[in-house]
């Protein structure tokens, strides 16, 4: 057996429940992997882990990967389980945002550590500056929980559908009192959660191989998860070490999870990949350094192409 | 006319309380002391001689018996700074200077800025501290520092001065001399003073009156009345009549003491 | 010498006679000139034997060694075995070149007025040297650990961030809520001090309190205060309170039985017994609390930004630049750091050596 | 150590703390449950009810002690000790880490101030940066120690995943309690007076004698002083070595954990359960200190 | 046959560089001690008593001049144990017993079990403190301390004695006690003792030779051989010889004094 070591992005979530299941049904077994599967968190870099030896592949949002690539962590994508974004800025009305003309003067919340670039971009498509003023945007780093939209200390929060968007709902603001900015709608959406693995190690057939394998084997964990949302979501909760986790949300994230994948064979669409790099580089700015040349080689198809 | 007990103390007894079960530091003291007095106490380690100064100055509280001083409560006197007390260290404040740890009572009792100098001034030079006044007491010998409390007790105006060994830390010469200056000062001021030494011949040469204390429980065993005369030159301390005194106390000492010390 | 460093005296010319030898039998060319010169320079160390050695040769030598490690670490690639050897022969250099000017200064040979500082500053060098010179030598991912000198020019590229940061996190957070943390504690620890019933509940929780994370509180101090700077200065106030608590309630209990029996027997009253001689006696106490103080409450207000915070602040660089693969941002915010944080506790300390000069640690210094 | 007689004030005080924790929650959790009567269209709700609805609220701002100590008892008393649900579990995790660090911490620190105390050279050159190590705001660098040390363990000595945590949680926990037991340390290896070390060099006792002898007890409640601090420093080493960098056990993984999906009362619980432990451990310590006291034939207190 | 020096000090003179510039402990001190003296040393506070003591000892290291103890350099004198000493204060381990505290010398100095605990007896008994062998310090009165530290020097095999003031906390009665069970161990042991105090019948009392010294700079002003019998009951103090030898002792006292003590 060939061992693998997953590094998430994040915690054991639903998120992530395709990798889970795929190793709780034993598909990963029966392409003769033995796969370790590593939490994240918000602090954790799966690009410093892959960087230092710790994994061999890992999930990150594209935007990250492409900027740690030109930082000297050579990553590529090798398949790209989520076709679509799941990452929304998510407004109260009350509060004065309605459309994005509203956005001047107010504070907006956004997640840092790598999840910064799409709004960014975006940002900067608008013309806002994000330094505040009377025409630029107040930006808050957020922390990770939605209490600065509850408690009105930002406008705008960044939510992600599966999760903080639904802890929102929970907390009593019914949708008709927000507005939902979805990245994908305003043509700066960015792929998330791709797998990624260090370009040299693509030399190696041998490793090739055992990726094909492990992508395989995962995306059919992710058809099982689509098929199975209530199991899948309990595979998830019996992976979570801290004890924490309540079911119901592990349903709700679940559901959420698989229209984000609904549709992908595991291969990177490379329009999808351009439109992520044109947005990156047409906001290019000091600030915001995310790359500031076009990638080569960010992407293969060899790991896909012998699904 | 009679004169006036400044300090009168009527079976005192005085007990404390300690993880090892009650100690009797003194038990049935009764002792008077007359305005102008200069009462030596002696007696070996532990039998009290501290306390009895404490008692009076309302730093203990009797277990039983009756204490007064200026006839009144011992905590009414010392509200009104009827004594001076010279400890048996030093007790400094390192933080002040020496003339400064000398104002300390001064600045408490809300002496004017013209009043304060001039009392420092003058009980500076009474101990012989005069130059050292901007010093801090570390920078100052064991023996200067004892002086400088002494010159802290006395710069106010208390007419009784209890005085636990204050000359415990000095060498013979200079404990002397400052025994001639403090019977100087006694005569001058007809302060009444509280004495507590363990050595025999500066309590004969001082006193007007020598208390004899044993330990276990602290008692009075003998009170000498001094029949010396009220001159005292240093060489007084050669004479029979010395001697003789000397001789009592030191029997009485004798008959007190345990060699378990 | 005395045992140690004639120990060390062989360690450093063994390596140095190794590491020529070494690179001689091996290479295909000659050691870089600098490395070179090093090497005969510490093997000739041995002369030593023959007697007198200056202090001031192993200094030189030692010198040379940090130079010609820095200097030649580019024309090698991949880094050669006897580098290594250098590399650790400059640092046993270093270490016997400190062991006897220390030894020539307690003899008073040496002015320890002029070179105190130099023994430090020694051994702060070997550490960045040997950093550089394992980061670039062995080609660590500057993901990992950036060597010095790509922090340094990262500092100096920099500025006006680290400015920007500094004055929200040190300048506003810190600085306010260390003057209100300390202020509040200090102030309570009076008002406590009166209830000896109080003193005696408060403070041994008071240890588990403030042994509380921050992570429970940040959180909350945004939600009271806010976003900006006054959420984190709350926690500040919150982390530094305690200490100065605890350290004022004992310090006002410091002063002995003899001193306190001195102003009863001047019938004082309380607050004059307070003035004159509690709190100068409580002095050097409550000065350990604002020692303590000054270093949690740089460390409070950075991780406090972790839970929310405007884009600007040493907590939010640090942590927001890690994401972004930028380690060597994150050093340079930790240098800023540092350097503060020590500059703070250094100024604390002469505030303490000019207010407690009484006090006998301070005095025997 | 404290004797019985101070259970009553500290009772007295906690008393007066929960009292006002109640208040704290009417005040933080009653904007919300306003805004939950208003979107119920509930008008005129009594005060009394209006409390006791803040006070048990389902995802309160602050939950109250009652909520956090039924969720104590829910995930210790009611569940193995040995599955993720049980706090237990959490506790003993982060637990095994803070005692892995303190060991670690204190060692190096009795050996740092060994060095200190017996060389000048070390003295002069490791103090500052020893002081300096401090102002370092090593909490902030956790997640890369963690990383870093993590990834060192696991990639290039291929160490397994937990045990490569548990070294790397323990590095940060040592890191925060080697200060206290070296300042410490120094101080009491440096208490012994002139006279005492004269008194052994009229022997003409060794290095080694003068140490065992002399130094070593002297230096003994200035050890257990600092170790004190040390634990307890040691303890938030751990739980910040495991919040946010990835670790899936732990009081501070669970702390965190609680926080990605709004459960305050988990947070809470967590929270006490450490200070709980904090209190067991400095608790353990004097009793340790004590019974060395006894053995040394200290005099009692 | 002469008898041998047991310490030899020639020109020997002392400096102590202090921040508020040097202070001369001592100055040009030419002395010899034969074997078996008892020398006692007298001087008021700060004359150099102690820093003689501890030059002799190998504590100080002597500005200038020389020192020799058995014929050797202090240093490998005291590398060969030549010298017990007994410091002005206790300096007992508190977290040993009575007991173990005297033991502590034996064991750094590898004495077997039995040597160790004959030892132990032998010298608690002479000092009185039977039955006190399992209390910790902080149990015993100063006096008690004292003894025990007093046995603590006596417990192993040196033939010089150094003691500074070791009476000094002690209260006449046991001074006087521990005076005569002093004179009578240095006549049953032959020992040499150098002995610090500032009493001046307690230095005729006991010794043979008196060094009576005087500071700022510190030196010898006056050394008395004494002309006491070898045997002095206590009452030997009131005799006109005893008397003659304090005056002397008492006149160049006075000389060497200055009231800035
Ligand atoms: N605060 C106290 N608590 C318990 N016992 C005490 C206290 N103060 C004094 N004693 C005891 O009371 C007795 C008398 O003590 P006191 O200090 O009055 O003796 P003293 O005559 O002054 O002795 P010395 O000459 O040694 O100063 C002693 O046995 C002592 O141990
Ligand atoms: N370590 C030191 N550093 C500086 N000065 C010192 C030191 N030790 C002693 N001195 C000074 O040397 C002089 C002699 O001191 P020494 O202790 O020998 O006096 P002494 O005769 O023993 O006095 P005492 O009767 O008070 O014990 C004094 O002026 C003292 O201040
Ligand atoms: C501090 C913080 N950063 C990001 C997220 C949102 N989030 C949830 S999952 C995920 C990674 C995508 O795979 C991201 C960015 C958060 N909740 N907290
Ligand atoms: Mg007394
Ligand atoms: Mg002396």
């Amino acid at each position: 057996q060939d061992s693998v070591v997953l590094q998430l992005k994040w915690v054991a979530q639903g998120q992530f429940a395709g990798y889970y299941v795929a190793q709780a049904k034993g598909f990963y077994e029966e392409e003769g992997l033995n796969v370790e599967i590593k939490p994240g968190g918000p602090d954790i870099a799966p690009e410093q882990v892959i960087a230092g030896g710790g994994a061999d592949v890992i999930t990150t949002w594209m935007a990250a990967g492409l900027a740690a690539r030109e930082r000297g962590v050579p990553l590529v994508n090798i398949a790209q389980p989520f076709k679509n974004s799941g990452l929304l800025l998510t407004c109260r009305k009350d509060m004065g945002v309605e459309t994005t003309e509203d956005f001047p003067g107010k504070t907006l919340g956004v997640w840092f550590f790598g999840n910064e670039y799409p709004f960014y971009a975006w940002m900067a498509k608008l013309g806002y500056s994000t330094e505040g003023g009377a025409d630029g945007v107040e930006v808050l780093k957020q922390a990770f929980n939605v209490d600065p939209l509850i408690q009105g200390q930002a406008a705008c929060i960044s939510t992600m559908t599966y999760n903080e968007y639904g802890q929102v709902l929970r907390a009593g603001l019914s949708e008709d009192e927000l507005t939902v900015f979805n990245y994908r709608d305003e043509g700066v959406g960015m792929l998330e959660d791709g797998l990624y693995v260090l370009e040299e190690n693509l030399d190696d057939p041998a490793f090739v191989d055992k990726m094909t394998r492990f992508v395989r084997a995962s995306m059919k964990g992710w058809a099982y998860t689509a098929e199975n949302p209530e199991e899948a979501a309990q595979i998830v909760l019996d992976n979570d070490m801290t004890g924490a986790m309540m079911l119901e949300d592990q349903v709700y994230q679940v559901g959420e999870i698989n229209k984000l994948v609904d549709g992908s064979t595991g291969a990177l669409d490379p329009a999808d990949y351009q439109q992520t790099v044109d947005t990156l580089l047409s906001a290019v700015s000091p600030d915001n350094p995310a790359i500031t040349k076009e990638p080569e080689g960010a992407f293969t198809t060899v790991v896909t192409d012998g699904l | 006319m009679t004169i006036p007990a400044v300090v009168s103390a009527t079976d005192l007894s005085l007990t404390f309380h300690t993880s090892d079960g009650p100690v009797t530091a003194l038990s049935d003291v009764t002792l008077d002391i007359k305005k102008g007095e200069f009462v030596s106490f002696i007696g070996p380690s532990g039998c009290g001689k501290t306390t009895f100064l404490r008692a009076i100055a309302d730093l203990e509280r009797p277990t039983s018996g009756s204490i007064e001083v200026n006839g009144q409560t011992p905590g009414n006197a010392r509200k009104d700074r009827a004594y001076g007390y010279v400890f048996q260290a030093a007790a400094l404040y390192p933080w002040r200077t020496i003339e400064k740890n000398v104002a300390l009572p001064l600045e408490i009792m809300g002496y004017s800025k013209a009043l304060k100098a001039e009392r420092i001034a003058r009980t500076l030079a009474l101990v012989n501290l005069e130059g050292f006044e901007k010093k801090y007491p570390w920078q100052l010998s064991g023996g200067m520092q004892q002086r400088a409390s002494i010159a802290r007790a006395l710069a106010f105006d208390a007419d009784l001065l209890l005085m636990d060994e204050p000359f415990g830390a000095l060498d013979e010469i200079v404990r002397d001399h400052l025994n001639s200056e403090l019977l100087k000062l006694w005569k001058e001021t007809q302060k009444t003073i509280c004495f507590v030494t363990h050595s025999i011949p500066e309590a004969v040469y001082l006193s007007t009156k020598i208390v004899v204390m044993s330990p276990r429980p602290g008692r009075v065993t003998d009170i000498i009345e001094s029949s010396l005369p009220a001159e005292r030159p240093l060489d007084i301390r050669e004479t029979p009549e010395f001697l003789a005194i000397a001789a009592r106390v030191r029997e009485g000492l004798r008959a007190g003491h345990s060699y378990e010390e | 010498m005395s045992q140690l460093q004639h120990y060390l005296a062989i360690v450093a010319w063994g390596l140095s006679a190794a590491a020529l030898v070494m690179g001689w039998v091996s290479a295909d060319a000659l050691p870089p000139a600098w490395l070179f010169v090093f090497l005969l320079l510490g093997t000739a160390s041995l002369v030593r034997i023959a007697g007198w050695f200056s202090l001031w040769l192993d200094g030189i030598i030692a010198g040379a060694g940090v130079v010609a490690v820095l200097v030649s670490l580019p024309d090698l690639s991949p880094v050669p075995g006897y580098y290594w050897l250098a590399l650790l022969a400059a640092w046993a250099f270093a270490w016997l070149f400190v062991e006897r000017l220390t030894r020539a200064m307690a003899s008073g040979l040496v002015e320890p007025g002029i070179f105190g500082f130099l023994v430090p500053l020694i051994f702060g060098v070997m550490v960045l040297v040997i950093w550089e010179a394992v980061t670039r030598g062995a080609n660590v991912p500057s993901v990992i650990l950036p060597p010095p000198s790509a922090i340094w020019a990262r500092i100096a590229g920099s500025t006006s961030t680290l400015w920007a940061d500094f004055q929200q996190t040190f300048l506003k957070a810190v600085l306010i809520g260390y003057a209100l943390g300390c202020g509040l504690g200090f102030a309570v620890a009076i008002l406590i001090d009166r209830s000896p019933f109080l003193k005696r509940g408060l403070l041994p929780l008071g240890n588990f309190v403030s042994a509380l994370p921050i992570i429970g509180v940040a959180p909350i101090m945004v939600m009271w205060f806010g976003f900006d700077w006054p959420s984190k200065a709350a926690v500040v106030v919150i982390m530094t309170f305690f200490p100065m608590l605890v350290n004022t309630v004992a310090g006002l209990n410091a002063a002995g039985a003899m001193e306190r029996d001195l102003m009863r027997t001047y019938a004082a009253g309380y607050w004059q017994t307070l003035l004159k001689l509690r709190l100068p006696a409580a002095a050097p106490f409550i000065f350990n609390a604002l020692k303590i103080n000054s270093t949690l409450a740089l460390i409070g207000a950075i991780v406090a930004e972790f839970f929310g915070t405007p884009i600007v602040g040493m907590g939010f660089r640090i942590s927001t630049e890690v994401g972004r693969m930028n380690v060597d941002m994150v050093w340079a915010e930790i240098a800023v750091a540092a350097l503060a944080g020590s500059a703070f506790y250094g100024v604390v300390v002469l505030v303490e050596r000019a207010t407690t000069f009484w006090h006998p640690s301070v005095r025997s210094a | 150590m404290r004797g019985r007689s101070d259970l009553l004030p500290i009772l007295t005080v906690l008393a007066g703390l929960l009292v006002l924790w109640y208040l704290g929650a009417i005040g933080l959790n009653g904007p919300v449950q306003n805004d939950m009567y208003r979107r119920a269209d509930v008008v005129g709700v009594p005060f009394t009810q209006f409390v006791a609805d803040t006070w048990n609220q389902q995802r309160p701002v602050l939950p109250t002690p009652h909520q956090v100590f039924a969720e104590l008892w829910n995930t210790t008393a009611l569940v193995a000790p040995t599955v993720p649900r049980s706090l237990l579990f959490h506790a003993w995790v982060t637990l095994s880490a803070t005692l892995a660090g303190f060991v670690l911490g204190s060692g190096l620190g009795i050996l740092l101030a060994v060095m200190i105390v017996h060389s000048e050279a070390m003295n002069r050159s490791l103090m500052p940066w020893i002081v300096a190590s401090q102002t370092i705001p090593i909490l902030a660098l956790a997640p890369l120690i963690v990383v870093i040390g993590f990834n060192v363990f696991t990639g290039t000595f291929g160490v397994p995943t937990d045990p490569a945590r548990f070294i790397s949680k323990a590095i940060i926990s040592a890191y925060l309690s080697f200060f206290p037991v070296t300042v410490g340390m120094v101080k009491g290896l440096r208490s012994p007076e002139d006279i005492q070390l004269d008194l052994m060099r009229t022997y003409n006792a060794s290095a080694a004698q003068v140490f065992w002898k002399l130094r070593w007890p002297s230096a003994l409640p200035f050890l257990f002083t600092s170790m004190k601090v040390g634990v307890a420093a040691s303890l938030v080493g751990a739980i910040v070595g495991e919040m946010p960098t990835g670790a899936v056990s732990g009081l501070g993984a669970r702390l965190l954990n609680g926080s990605y999906y709004g459960q305050t009362t988990q947070i809470w619980s967590a929270l006490i359960m450490a200070s709980i432990l904090a209190a067991v451990l400095v608790v353990a310590v004097g009793l340790v200190e004590r019974l060395v006291y006894v053995r040394m034939g200290a005099r009692p207190a």
